[in-house]
C-alpha cells in the first residue's frame, strides 16, 4: 500500500533508559491493537500503520520524537508518554502541531488540554476511593503517605492530606516521606514506617512510590517482616507488571488500586489476556492497567475517527467527546467533555501468585476529575471542551483561564 | 610552532559553515515553499538549534578537557543552570495564562501552594537580567567549585568524580519540588520570549540564528584563547601541571580562569536550548548527560574545537535518526559507534582527519605517557 | 480463673454484642476448660467458608472458633495459609496438604480430587486478622514452645482484652520459661490498659512493660497516662522515660547497623570497580553492566532450579556465586581482550568506549530478558528478621554484610599475596617495563579485568537480593561505585573499603534528620569539602612517589 | 649470542635508525657509543622489544626474535636496564626487583644476595616504595631488579647516570664479574668514556642513526674514537 | 628582616626534612652569597635533591629556616611565588612538557608577566623571538625546535630543560645532575655555559661527575646523610677520609 493509503499511528513509548520497564510493554500493545484493527479491515478502508519512536526516557526527547512523529511522519494520533514530565514535555508540541495524544497512565489531573485524552486514572479514580477503603475495612486511623519526589505523589498526597484532615485524622497522625528517584535503601524508612505504626492505632501505608524504587522498597518490607495485616501498603504504580520482580509471598495482602487487574474475571479480559499473551507469544505475559486504558483510548479514537469519517483532529477531537466503549472489566467507559474518561476503580490485594484479588470495587464508574475538589488552587476550575472549549474554566469569575482575566 | 593562526583550515571551513546556515537555513525554512525540494521542514529547524547548542556545549568542554586536562564530568549543571534561568524567564513571560490564571506564579507554584514568588525568581522578568543570570549564575558556581578545588589541588578522577557529585547533588536538589524549580517536570509550556511567541516560524528562525552566532563566536573566542600564549600554559599543565609551577605560573588561576569562561559558554549554550526544546526540567543535571558531553568531545576529535562540535552534531544526528528508525536497536549502533570510533579513530574524527590530511598547527590531544594512567599520575 | 481474669471477663461479656469475635474467643476459652462434642456448627462454618463472601468467610471463622471442633486449628491454619479449598460443583471444602495431596476438610480423611475444579477461599487483610487471632488464642495452647511464644506475641500486638481468659488459662499450665515470659507480657500489656484492674497490679504491669525496651512498650504506656491514678501515671512515665533513653542507644545502634549494611552494598558494587579502575586505571563505565549480568546470571541459575530441581532452592545462590563470577568474569575478559587492550596508555578513551560497551550490553539483555525486572527470589535461611538486644536485623542484610566482608577479605588476600597481585601491579604502572621483566602483560591484563568483572558479578548476585534485577540494575550503582572508590582513594583497597562504610553510615545518620533527599545531597557536597581537604581521597599515597 | 643486522626504526616518519648492526657475545661486553640524540637509546629498545623495528634482524643464539613480546625476550634471557630508570613507582624496592620472578621457575625465585653485595643500600630499603628513592637509588634499584632475572643478555643504557663515584666503581667491577663468569653477554650504552673504555670488549660508535665506527678493545684505547664523540 | 643583616642570597639554616620517620635532611645549614657558584655532592640519597625541594617550596621542612635575598621566608610562599622570586630550577630527571614544541617550552619559560591576563593578551615580540633563537642555539637544538619535547632523546631533554631554565633568568639556579647523560665534551660545555652564567648570578650545581665538578673550579659541600659532611675546596673535600669513605670510594 501506498503512503496515502494507510492512517499512520505514532507509539511514543521508551524503549531503553529507565522507563524502558515499564512502557516498552505498551509499545506492544499498541502494535497488538493496530494489527488487529487491520485484520478487522483497517479503518476508514484504510490500513493503519504504527510508527515507532524511542524517545529513550529523555524527556526533551520526547518533544523531539513528538515533532517527528506528527510533522514528518504525519500520524493521525500518537498514544504515549508515560511520566508527567514526559506528558509536559511534549505538550506544546501538540499544542502548536494541533494533534492527539493518548495518556494512559494514572497522573496527578491538574490539567486538561484540547489535544490530549487522559486515559489513565486521575486522583479521583485511584487515591481517594482506596483511602476510603483502607478506612471503613480495615479500620486504618494512621497513615504514611509515602512518595517519591516528584509531581505525582506530591499532588496526590496533598490531595489525600486535605482529604483526611478534613475527615478529622489529626497532624500526628499523619507521616509523610519522600525519597529520590531510583532509591534503593530502605531500612530507615521501613523501620521509621515499623515504629510509627506501631502507637496502638491501625496505621496503613499510602504508596506513591514510582518505579524501580518499589521492588526494593517490597524486598526490605518483606524482610523487615511487616505484614499486611500490620501495616497494609496501598499503591498506586505497583501493578502486575512489577509484581513480576518479587517474590509475593511474604507481601499478600498489601493493596494496589486500579482501574483493571489482569484477574478481573470477564469474557472481555480473558479474551484479550489470551490475545496478548499469544501475541507475545508467552503465557506467563501479565496484562495491566495502562495497558487497558490504551485499548480503551484505541477503540475511542477509532470509533470517533469512524464518526467522523476523517483522521482529521479538530473533526476528531468533536467527534469524540461522548463516546462509549466497553472496558475490559465489565463496564462501558466514556469520554467526558474534559477529556478524563469514565472508570470503575478496584482495589486488589496481591496474591502468593504475583497477581491481584479484588476484594472491592466501586458500584459505578467513576468520571475523572481534571481539577481536584481538595487543592485550593483548583476546586474552582471546570474542564469542559464542548460547551465551554475551555481546559480550566473558572467557576467563581465565569471566565476561561484560571482565577484572573 | 611560536604562534599560531587563529583560524587554520578547519576553523575556516567550520566559521563558513556556520555562518552559512545561521543564513541559509531559516532562508529556506520560512521563504521557500514546503514540497520545495529546499524547504527545510519546520521540525528540522529547533532541531539542528538544539544540535547547535550542544557543540557549543561540547566545544567548552573541549576548552578545559582538551587543552587543560579538566575532565569535568559535571558540565551539564552548568549547561542546565544557564537553561534554568532562561527558562525562569520564559516562565515570567507567561504571566496571567497559565492554567491556573494567577498574574505572576507560575502553574506549578500555585499548586504547590506557593503563596509568594520566592526572592530567587525575582527579576528574571526582565530579559536582561535573565540574560546576565545565564552567565553569572554558572559563572559564580564555576567560580566557587573551581576556586576550591584547584586551590586545594583537586585533580584528575578526583576532579572528574566532585564535579560529577556536583552535577548530582544539583539534579537532586532541583528535583526536590519544594525547592521552587517545578520539581521534576521543570520548566515548559512557554508562551513567549520578548513578546514574540517561541512557537512562530519566524521566533524559532531567530534562535537558530542565534545559536549559529553563539557557536560560532564561542568557538573563535575558545580558540582566541588556546592560541594564545595562555593557551600553550594550558597544555603545559595539562602535561605537567607542577613543572609549570616551578616555572612561576599559578596553575590554580589559569584553570579557574578557563574553568569560568568554559562553564559560562555552556550556560550560553543552556539558555539557547531551552526555548528551542520547550523544556528544562532536573534530568539535564543527570550525571549520565555530562558523560555523554564529554564522549562528544572524545568522538569528534579531544583537543580540536571544531571536532568537538563536529562530535557533538554526530552523535546527536545519530540518535536522533537511529531512535526513529531502529528504535529497538539503536543502543547497539551507539555503542558501536563508540567503540568502533574508540578502536579506528583513537583521536577522534577531527583528529585522524587531521592526521590523514597533514596537521595544521594546533595543540593535539594528549596521548597519556605509556602507564600513566589516570590512576597513577605518578612517573 | 483469677478474679482479675474473671472480672475482666465480666466486663467484656457486657460488650458481647459488639464483638462476634469475643464471643468466639471467649467460647474457646470455656472449650478450652471443658472440652465439648459440637459437630454441627463445623458444618455451618464449611458452609459459609464455601460462599467465599470475605463476609461470610468471617462468618465461617466465628462459628468455627465458637465450635471449639478438633478439626478448628487445622482449618484455620489452612486458611490462613490459602490451602483451603472448595470445590466449584458441589461446594465440598479441602485442605491441600503436600504435594497436590488433599484431605476433606470435614472429616480429615485424605481424599483425591482434581485440583483443576478447586478454588481457594479468599481472604483480605481484616481476615487475615481475624484468623491469626483465632489462630493465636488456639496456639496458646499450642505443643510447641515457639509457637506459644509467637501466639502470646499476637496476643500482645492485638491486646485484646478478650483474650485475657485465655493468657490466663494458657499461663497457668505454662511451663517453658520463654513463652511463660512472653505470656507474662502479653498480660502485662492487656492489664496496663484495663481500667477496672487494680492499681498495684496495673503498676506491677507498667514495670514489665518499661523493661521491655522498645517503641511498642513506649507506645502503650502512654496510652494510659491520660486518666489512670497518679501513681500509676508516674510508674508509667518513668518507664517511658527509661524506654527513650533506651531507645536512644538503640536507634543510634541500629543507624550504625543500617549504615553498615548500606555500607556492605556499595562495597560490594564498588570493589569490582576498585580493581577495573582503581587498579587498572580503565574508567570503567560498563561496571555497572557486569554486575547486571550477575544478577541475571542469579536469576537464570534459580529459574533452572524451580524448573529442574526445586529442592535446592535454598542454595541456589550457592551456585549463582561462582557462576556469576565465572559469567561476568568471562565477559570482562572479552572487552579486555576485544577492546580495552588496545587502549591502554590511553586512559581516558576508555571512558568512551566502555560507555559504548555498557549500552550495548544494556541494550543485549533487554533484548533476551525483556525490559522488565525478574524475580530474583529470596532463599528461607536469607528471609525475615531477628532480634539482637534492641536491635532488629534481617538476615538478608547481615548475609550480605559477611558476603562483602569475605570478598573484601579474598581480594586483598589475591592481591596482596600473590603473584598475579604484584603483577598486576607492575603491568599498570608501566607496562612496557613490566613487560620486560618477563611479566605477560596481555595474559595479566585479562585475568585483572576479568577479575574485576567477576567480583562485580558476584556484587550482582547480592544486590539481586534486595534491588530490581533489570537492564538498568548498573547505572544505579555506577555513580556510587565511582565516588566510593574515589572517595577511599584511587588504588588502595582498605580505602575501598572504609570509604564504602564511612558513606554508608554517614548516610543512615543523616537520612533521619534530612530526609533521604536532602541526606544524600549533604553527602555529595560533605564529599566534595572532604576532597578539598584530601585532595587525593581517604587513603591518599603520598611522597614523590606519586607527584607528578 | 645477539646478532643485530641492518636495523631500521622509524618515529612515525622519522628515521632513527639506518641498517645498524651489533653483536654481542657470552663473555663479553659490547659498547655502544654516540653523542645525545643518535640513536643509541633506540636500538636498544629495538632489541628488548620496545619498538617495532621497519626491517633488519635480530637474533638470539641463532633464533629471530625480532617479531617476539618484550616479555617473551625476557623469558629468552634479555634483561633490560633502560634509560630514566623506569623503576614502579608505587611497589615497593623489595616488589621492584620481585617483579624479575616472572620468568623464573619457581624454585628458583629468590634475590642473589650479589645484587645487596653490590648494592648495600637497597637491603635497607626493602619496604620503602621505589619512587621515593633518590635518583642515584632509583637507578641501582633498576640494575639489581635485571639482574633478578638472571639474564644471559643484558642490556644496559647509561647505567652510571646519576650514580656516586665509589659506587659507579662498583658498577665497573659488577660487570666485569659478571663477563667474566662468561655466560652472560652485556650490551652497555655508555657516555661516559673512561667507565666504557675500561669494561668493552668490543664497541660500535653511532651518528645519526648509523654506525660509523666498531671494532674491538684496542681500537678504543687510541683518541679515535674519543674525538669523533667530541665533535 | 633587612637585606644588609644578611647580605646571603640564600640562607638555609637548621633545616630537617622526615619522611615516614626517614630523616632525609638533618638540621641542614648551607649559604650561597650573590654570584656565587657553588658545587654540592654526596652519596646517592644524601639529600640533595630534597634540599632543592625545600628551596623550591615542593617540600616543606619539618623545621629550620629557607630565606632568600634576605627578606623572603620560603617556607611560606609556594612553587609559582618562589619561583617569580627568581629561583629556576633543572630537575634531576629532565623533565619537559611533552606535547609542546621545543621552542614552546622555551617560550614558557621566557621571563614574563605569569598572570592568566597577561599571558592570554601576551605578544610575541621580535625580541622575544631573537631570545628564543639565541637560547636555542645555545642549547643546540635549533634542528629540533618545531619537534614536540616528547619526542626528544634523554640527552636533549636534559639541554632542553637548561635551555628553560636560562630562559626564566633567574637570579639562583639550581641545577640538578646537568652532566648526567651527556658525552665528556657536552659535559665540559655545560661546565663553561654554568661559569659564564655565575658571573653574574647564583648557581647551585650537584653532580656526581667529579671531573666536571673539577671543572667548575668553586667551593664545594659534600652532604652525607641530611648535613653537610665537609666543605671547601675540591681538592681539601675530595681528601677527606670520610668523603672517600662514603662517597669516592677507594
Ligand atoms: N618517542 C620518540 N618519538 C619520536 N622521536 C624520537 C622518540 N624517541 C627518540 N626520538 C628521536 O630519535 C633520535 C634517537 O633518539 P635516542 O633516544 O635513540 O637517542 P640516544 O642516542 O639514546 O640519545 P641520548 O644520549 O640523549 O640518550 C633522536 O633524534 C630523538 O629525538
Ligand atoms: N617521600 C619520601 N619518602 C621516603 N623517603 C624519601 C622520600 N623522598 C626522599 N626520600 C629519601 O630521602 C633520601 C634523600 O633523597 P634525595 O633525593 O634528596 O637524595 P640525593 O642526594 O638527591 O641522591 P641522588 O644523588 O641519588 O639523587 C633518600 O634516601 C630517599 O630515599
Ligand atoms: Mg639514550
Ligand atoms: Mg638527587
Amino acid at each position: 500500500a501506498s503512503a496515502q493509503e494507510t492512517i499512520k499511528v505514532g507509539v511514543l513509548h521508551s524503549l531503553s533508559g529507565t522507563m524502558a520497564i515499564s512502557e516498552t510493554t505498551l509499545k506492544d500493545v499498541m502494535l497488538m491493537l493496530i494489527d488487529e484493527q487491520n485484520k478487522k479491515g483497517g479503518l476508514l478502508g484504510k490500513k493503519l500503520e504504527a510508527v515507532v519512536v524511542d524517545p529513550a526516557s529523555n524527556w526533551p526527547l520526547f518533544a523531539e520524537k513528538a515533532r517527528e512523529l506528527i510533522a514528518q511522519e504525519n500520524v493521525a494520533a500518537v498514544f504515549g508518554c508515560w511520566t508527567s514530565v514526559s506528558r509536559k514535555s511534549v505538550l506544546p508540541v501538540f499544542k502548536e502541531l494541533n494533534s492527539i495524544l493518548f495518556y494512559p497512565v494514572q497522573y496527578e489531573g491538574e490539567e486538561s488540554e484540547k489535544n490530549v485524552f487522559y486515559t489513565g486514572a486521575a486522583p479521583n479514580q485511584q487515591a481517594i476511593p482506596a483511602v476510603d477503603y483502607l478506612e471503613k475495612e480495615e479500620g486504618v486511623e494512621r497513615w504514611v503517605l509515602a512518595g517519591t519526589d516528584y509531581v505525582y505523589p506530591r499532588t496526590t498526597n496533598k490531595i489525600l492530606e486535605a482529604y483526611l484532615k478534613g475527615k478529622g485524622v489529626k497532624d500526628e497522625d499523619i507521616m509523610i516521606n519522600y525519597t529520590p528517584f531510583g532509591h534503593s535503601d530502605w531500612q530507615t524508612i521501613v523501620s521509621d514506617i515499623k515504629k510509627f505504626g506501631s502507637s496502638g492505632k491501625k496505621t496503613a501505608v499510602v504508596s506513591t512510590i514510582n518505579g524501580d524504587a518499589n521492588v526494593p522498597f517490597y524486598k526490605e518490607l518483606a524482610n523487615q517482616g511487616v505484614k499486611a495485616t500490620d501495616i497494609p501498603v496501598v499503591a498506586f504504580s505497583v501493578g502486575e507488571e512489577e509484581l513480576a520482580g518479587i517474590d509475593t509471598g511474604p507481601l499478600v495482602g498489601h493493596l494496589a488500586a486500579w482501574n483493571y487487574f489482569q484477574s478481573i474475571d470477564t469474557p472481555a479480559n480473558e479474551a484479550f489476556i489470551k490475545e496478548w499473551q499469544a501475541y507475545t507469544k508467552n503465557s506467563e505475559r501479565v496484562t495491566n492497567d495502562p495497558m487497558e486504558a490504551h485499548v480503551i483510548g484505541f477503540n475511542m479514537w477509532v470509533k470517533a475517527v469512524e464518526k467522523a469519517g476523517t483522521t482529521d483532529t479538530d473533526k476528531v477531537i468533536d467527534a469524540i467527546v461522548g463516546i462509549k466503549v466497553p472496558n475490559l472489566t465489565g463496564g462501558t467507559s466514556e469520554m467526558l467533555p474534559n477529556h478524563h474518561i469514565t472508570k470503575p476503580v478496584f482495589i486488589g490485594e496481591v496474591n502468593a501468585e504475583g497477581q491481584f484479588d479484588v476484594v472491592w470495587n466501586t458500584d459505578d464508574l467513576v468520571p475523572g476529575d481534571a481539577w481536584s475538589d481538595f487543592l485550593e488552587g483548583s476546586k474552582d476550575l471546570e474542564a469542559d471542551w464542548v460547551s465551554k472549549k475551555c481546559g480550566n474554566f473558572n467557576t467563581k469569575t465565569g471566565k476561561c483561564g484560571g482565577q484572573a482575566s | 610552532m611560536l604562534t599560531v593562526k587563529l583560524i587554520d583550515r578547519y576553523g575556516a571551513v567550520f566559521i563558513a559553515v556556520l555562518a552559512a546556515a545561521a543564513v541559509i537555513v531559516p532562508f529556506c525554512n520560512l521563504a521557500i515553499e514546503p514540497g520545495s525540494a529546499f524547504h527545510i521542514p519546520d521540525y528540522l529547524l529547533p532541531l539542528i538549534g538544539k544540535y547547535l547548542c550542544f557543540a557549543l556545549l561540547a566545544i567548552s568542554i573541549d576548552l578545559i578537557w582538551g587543552y587543560c586536562g579538566i575532565l569535568s564530568l559535571g558540565h551539564g549543571a552548568f549547561f542546565a543552570l544557564g537553561g534554568y534561568a532562561m527558562g525562569m524567564y520564559l516562565m515570567r513571560q507567561i504571566g496571567p495564562r497559565g492554567v491556573y490564571g494567577h498574574p505572576i506564579l507560575p502553574d506549578f507554584m500555585v499548586f504547590l501552594n506557593f503563596q509568594d514568588l520566592p526572592w530567587f525568581w525575582l527579576g528574571f522578568d526582565s530579559f536582561l537580567f535573565a540574560m546576565v543570570m545565564v552567565l553569572l549564575v554558572p559563572g559564580v558556581l564555576a567560580f566557587v567549585f573551581g576556586w576550591f578545588a584547584f586551590r586545594s589541588r583537586v585533580t584528575g578522577v578526583y576532579l572528574s568524580i566532585i564535579t560529577q557529585a556536583m552535577t548530582f547533588a544539583l539534579m537532586l536538589a532541583f528535583f526536590r519540588n519544594d525547592m521552587g524549580f517545578g520539581g521534576n517536570n521543570g520548566l515548559t509550556d512557554f508562551k513567549d520570549i520578548l513578546g514574540f511567541s517561541v512557537q512562530a516560524g519566524e521566533t524559532r528562525a531567530v534562535l537558530f540564528a542565534l545559536s549559529a552566532a553563539a557557536l560560532g563566536l564561542g568557538y573563535l573566542l575558545c580558540r582566541y584563547v588556546v592560541t594564545s600564549k595562555l593557551g600553550k600554559v594550558l597544555v603545559a599543565v595539562r602535561d605537567a601541571e607542577s613543572r609549570t609551577r616551578f616555572l612561576g605560573y599559578r596553575v590554580e588561576n589559569y584553570k579557574l580562569a578557563v574553568f569560568v569562561l568554559s562553564a559560562m559558554l555552556a550556560g550560553l549554550a543552556g539558555a539557547l536550548y531551552v526555548p528551542q526544546v520547550g523544556i528544562i526540567n532536573p534530568s539535564e543535571f543527570a550525571p549520565a548527560n555530562s558523560i555523554e558531553a564529554v564522549i562528544w568531545v572524545a568522538v569528534g576529535g579531544r583537543g580540536t574545537l571544531v571536532g568537538a562540535a563536529l562530535g557533538a552534531l554526530v552523535v546527536n544526528v545519530g540518535k536522533s535518526w537511529f531512535t526513529g528508525a531502529i528504535p529497538e536497536f539503536w543502543l547497539f549502533a551507539l555503542g558501536a559507534l563508540f567503540v568502533v570510533v574508540t578502536l579506528f579513530l583513537p583521536k577522534g574524527i577531527l583528529g585522524t582527519l587531521q592526521d590523514y590530511l597533514g596537521h595544521p598547527k594546533a595543540a593535539k590531544p594528549a596521548p597519556e605517557p605509556d602507564g600513566a594512567a589516570v590512576a597513577h599520575p605518578a612517573e | 480463673m483469677s478474679l482479675l481474669s474473671f472480672r475482666a471477663f465480666h466486663h467484656l461479656t457486657r460488650a458481647l454484642g459488639r464483638s462476634v469475635r469475643f464471643c468466639a474467643l471467649a467460647g474457646l476459652v470455656v472449650l478450652a476448660l471443658a472440652p465439648s462434642v459440637h459437630a454441627e456448627p463445623v458444618d455451618d462454618a464449611l458452609a459459609a467458608f464455601a460462599a467465599d463472601g470475605f463476609d461470610d468467610t468471617q462468618k465461617g471463622i466465628d462459628i468455627l472458633v465458637s465450635s471449639g471442633h478438633d478439626s478448628a486449628e487445622a482449618i484455620l491454619a489452612a486458611l490462613s495459609a490459602g490451602k483451603l479449598m472448595v470445590r466449584n460443583d458441589d461446594k465440598a471444602l479441602f485442605i491441600e496438604g503436600k504435594a497436590g495431596a488433599f484431605t476433606d476438610a470435614r472429616t480429615g480423611a485424605s481424599a483425591s480430587v482434581d485440583a483443576a475444579k478447586l478454588k481457594v477461599v479468599r481472604l483480605n487483610n481484616r481476615l487475615r486478622r481475624s484468623v491469626q487471632a483465632a489462630l493465636g488464642a488456639v496456639t496458646l495452647q499450642a505443643p510447641s514452645p515457639a509457637r506459644r511464644i509467637a501466639a502470646a506475641r499476637a496476643v500482645q500486638r492485638s491486646r485484646d482484652p478478650a483474650a485475657l481468659p485465655a493468657v490466663d488459662a494458657a499461663l497457668a499450665r505454662e511451663t517453658d520459661n520463654g513463652a511463660r515470659a512472653a505470656l507474662q507480657t502479653a498480660r502485662a500489656a492487656i492489664i496496663v490498659a484495663a481500667k477496672d484492674a487494680p492499681e498495684a497490679e496495673r503498676i506491677a504491669a507498667v514495670e514489665l512493660i518499661a523493661a521491655e525496651a522498645n517503641p511498642d512498650a513506649a507506645a502503650l504506656l502512654r496510652s494510659v497516662q491520660a486518666d489512670a491514678p497518679q501513681a500509676l501515671r508516674t510508674a508509667a512515665e518513668e518507664g517511658i522515660a527509661g524506654i527513650e533513653r533506651s531507645l536512644a542507644f538503640w536507634n543510634a545502634m541500629q543507624n550504625v547497623t543500617y549504615g553498615i549494611s548500606l555500607g556492605s552494598v556499595l562495597l560490594l558494587a564498588a570493589i569490582g570497580l576498585a580493581i577495573t579502575f582503581g587498579v587498572m586505571g580503565v574508567i570503567n563505565m560498563a561496571h555497572g553492566e557486569m554486575v547486571m549480568i550477575g544478577a541475571y546470571t542469579t536469576y537464570v541459575v534459580q529459574d533452572l532450579i524451580r524448573d529442574h530441581a526445586p529442592q535446592l532452592f535454598g542454595s541456589s545462590l550457592f551456585f549463582a556465586i561462582p557462576l556469576a563470577f565465572l559469567v561476568s568474569g568471562a565477559v570482562g575478559v572479552a572487552i579486555e581482550r576485544g577492546v580495552i587492550r588496545f587502549l591502554y596508555g590511553r586512559p581516558l578513551e576508555t571512558l568512551l568506549a566502555t560507555w559504548g560497551i555498557s549500552l550495548i550490553l544494556q541494550q543485549a539483555v533487554r533484548t533476551i530478558f525483556g525490559p522488565s525486572n525478574r524475580e530474583v527470589g529470596t532463599p528461607d535461611w536469607m528471609s525475615g528478621a531477628f532480634q539482637l538486644g534492641g536491635l532488629s536485623l534481617t538476615y538478608n542484610r547481615v548475609a550480605i554484610v559477611i558476603f562483602a566482608m569475605l570478598v573484601f577479605a579474598a581480594l586483598l588476600l589475591v592481591l596482596k599475596k600473590t603473584t598475579l597481585g604484584l603483577q598486576v601491579r607492575a603491568v599498570t604502572q608501566n607496562r612496557r617495563m613490566a613487560s620486560s621483566m618477563g611479566i605477560r602483560t596481555d595474559f595479566v591484563d585479562a585475568m585483572t579485568f576479568g577479575l574485576g568483572s567477576g567480583v562485580a558479578g558476584i556484587a550482582g548476585v547480592a544486590l539481586s537480593q534486595i534491588d530490581n534485577v533489570s537492564p538498568n540494575l548498573g547505572q544505579g550503582y555506577i555513580i556510587d561505585s565511582f565516588m566510593v572508590v574515589v572517595f577511599g582513594g584511587v588504588g588502595n583497597l582498605w580505602g575501598t573499603l572504609v570509604g564504602a562504610l564511612t558513606l554508608g553510615v554517614a548516610n543512615k545518620f543523616l537520612e533521619p534528620y534530612a530526609g533521604a533527599v536532602l541526606g544524600k545531597i549533604i553527602l555529595l557536597v560533605a564529599i566534595i569539602l572532604f576532597i578539598q581537604k584530601r585532595p587525593r581521597g581517604l587513603f591518599a599515597l603520598k611522597g614523590r612517589a606519586v607527584e607528578a | 649470542m645477539l646478532n643485530v643486522r641492518t636495523l631500521d626504526l622509524h618515529y612515525g616518519a622519522a628515521q632513527a635508525l639506518r641498517g645498524v648492526g651489533l653483536e654481542a657475545r657470552p663473555g663479553e661486553v659490547t659498547c655502544v657509543l654516540g653523542r645525545n640524540g643518535v640513536g643509541k637509546t633506540s636500538l636498544l629498545r629495538a632489541i628488548v622489544g620496545h619498538r617495532p623495528i621497519s626491517s633488519g634482524e635480530i637474533s638470539l643464539d641463532g633464533r629471530d626474535i625480532s617479531r617476539l613480546k618484550s616479555f617473551e625476550r625476557a623469558r629468552l634471557g634479555v634483561a633490560y636496564v633502560p634509560q630514566g630508570r623506569e623503576i614502579f613507582p608505587l611497589l615497593t624496592v623489595k616488589e621492584n626487583l620481585e617483579t624479575g620472578y616472572a620468568p623464573l621457575p619457581r624454585g628458583k625465585r629468590s634475590i642473589p644476595d650479589e645484587i645487596f653485595e653490590l648494592f648495600p643500600v637497597l637491603k635497607s630499603m626493602l619496604s620503602r616504595r621505589g619512587g621515593d628513592l633518590s635518583g642515584g637509588q632509583q637507578q641501582q634499584l633498576a640494575i639489581g631488579r635485571a639482574l633478578v632475572t638472571r639474564p644471559r643478555l643484558l642490556v644496559l643504557d647509561e647505567p652510571t647516570e646519576g650514580i656516586q663515584p665509589s659506587i659507579i666503581k662498583d658498577i665497573g667491577r659488577a660487570i666485569t664479574y659478571l663477563r667474566d663468569k662468561g655466560d652472560m653477554a652485556i650490551v652497555l650504552v655508555e657516555q661516559y668514556f673512561d667507565f666504557a673504555r675500561e669494561l668493552a670488549d668490543r664497541f660500535i660508535v653511532m651518528e645519526r642513526g648509523e654506525v660509523i665506527a666498531s671494532g674491538d678493545r684496542a681500537a678504543l684505547e687510541g683518541d679515535d674514537v674519543r674525538q669523533r664523540l667530541a665533535l | 628582616m633587612d637585606a644588609s643583616v644578611t647580605p646571603a642570597l640564600l640562607y638555609l639554616d637548621d633545616v630537617s626534612v622526615t619522611f615516614d620517620g626517614f630523616r632525609a635532611l638533618n638540621s641542614l645549614s648551607l649559604v650561597i652569597e650573590h654570584a656565587e657558584m657553588r658545587a654540592i655532592i654526596g652519596p646517592n640519597g644524601a639529600g640533595k635533591t630534597t634540599m632543592m625541594d625545600v628551596i623550591t617550596g615542593k617540600t616543606r621542612p619539618d623545621t629550620g629556616e629557607v630565606m632568600f635575598d634576605g627578606h623572603h621566608d620560603l617556607t611560606r610562599i609556594d612553587e609559582a611565588g618562589i619561583a617569580e622570586l627568581g629561583i629556576g630550577r633543572k630537575f634531576q630527571t629532565p623533565t619537559v612538557f611533552d606535547m609542546l614544541t621545543v621552542e614552546d617550552n622555551i617560550l614558557l619559560a621566557l621571563k614574563s608577566d605569569r598572570r592568566p591576563l597577561a599571558s592570554l593578551l601576551e605578544k610575541l615580540t621580535s625580541a622575544r623571538k631573537e631570545r628564543v633563537d639565541e637560547l636555542l642555539e645555545r642549547v643546540r637544538l635549533k634542528d629540533h625546535r618545531h619537534r614536540k619535547a616528547g619526542n626528544l632523546s634523554h640527552g636533549q631533554k636534559q639541554w632542553l630543560e637548561i635551555g628553560m631554565l636560562l630562559a626564566q633568568e633567574p637570579k639562583l639556579l639550581l641545577v640538578d645532575e646537568p652532566a648526567a647523560g651527556m658525552t665528556d665534551q657536552e659535559t665540559a660545555d655545560t661546565a663553561d655555559l654554568l661559569r659564564e652564567i655565575a658571573q653574574t648570578r647564583s648557581v647551585v650545581v650537584v653532580e656526581h661527575d667529579m671531573v666536571f665538578v673539577r671543572d667548575l673550579g668553586v667551593k664545594v659541600t659534600c652532604l652525607h646523610e641530611g648535613s653537610v659532611l665537609a666543605e671547601g675546596p675540591l681538592d681539601a673535600v675530595s681528601s677527606n677520609e670520610r668523603v672517600i669513605e662514603v662517597y669516592l670510594g677507594r
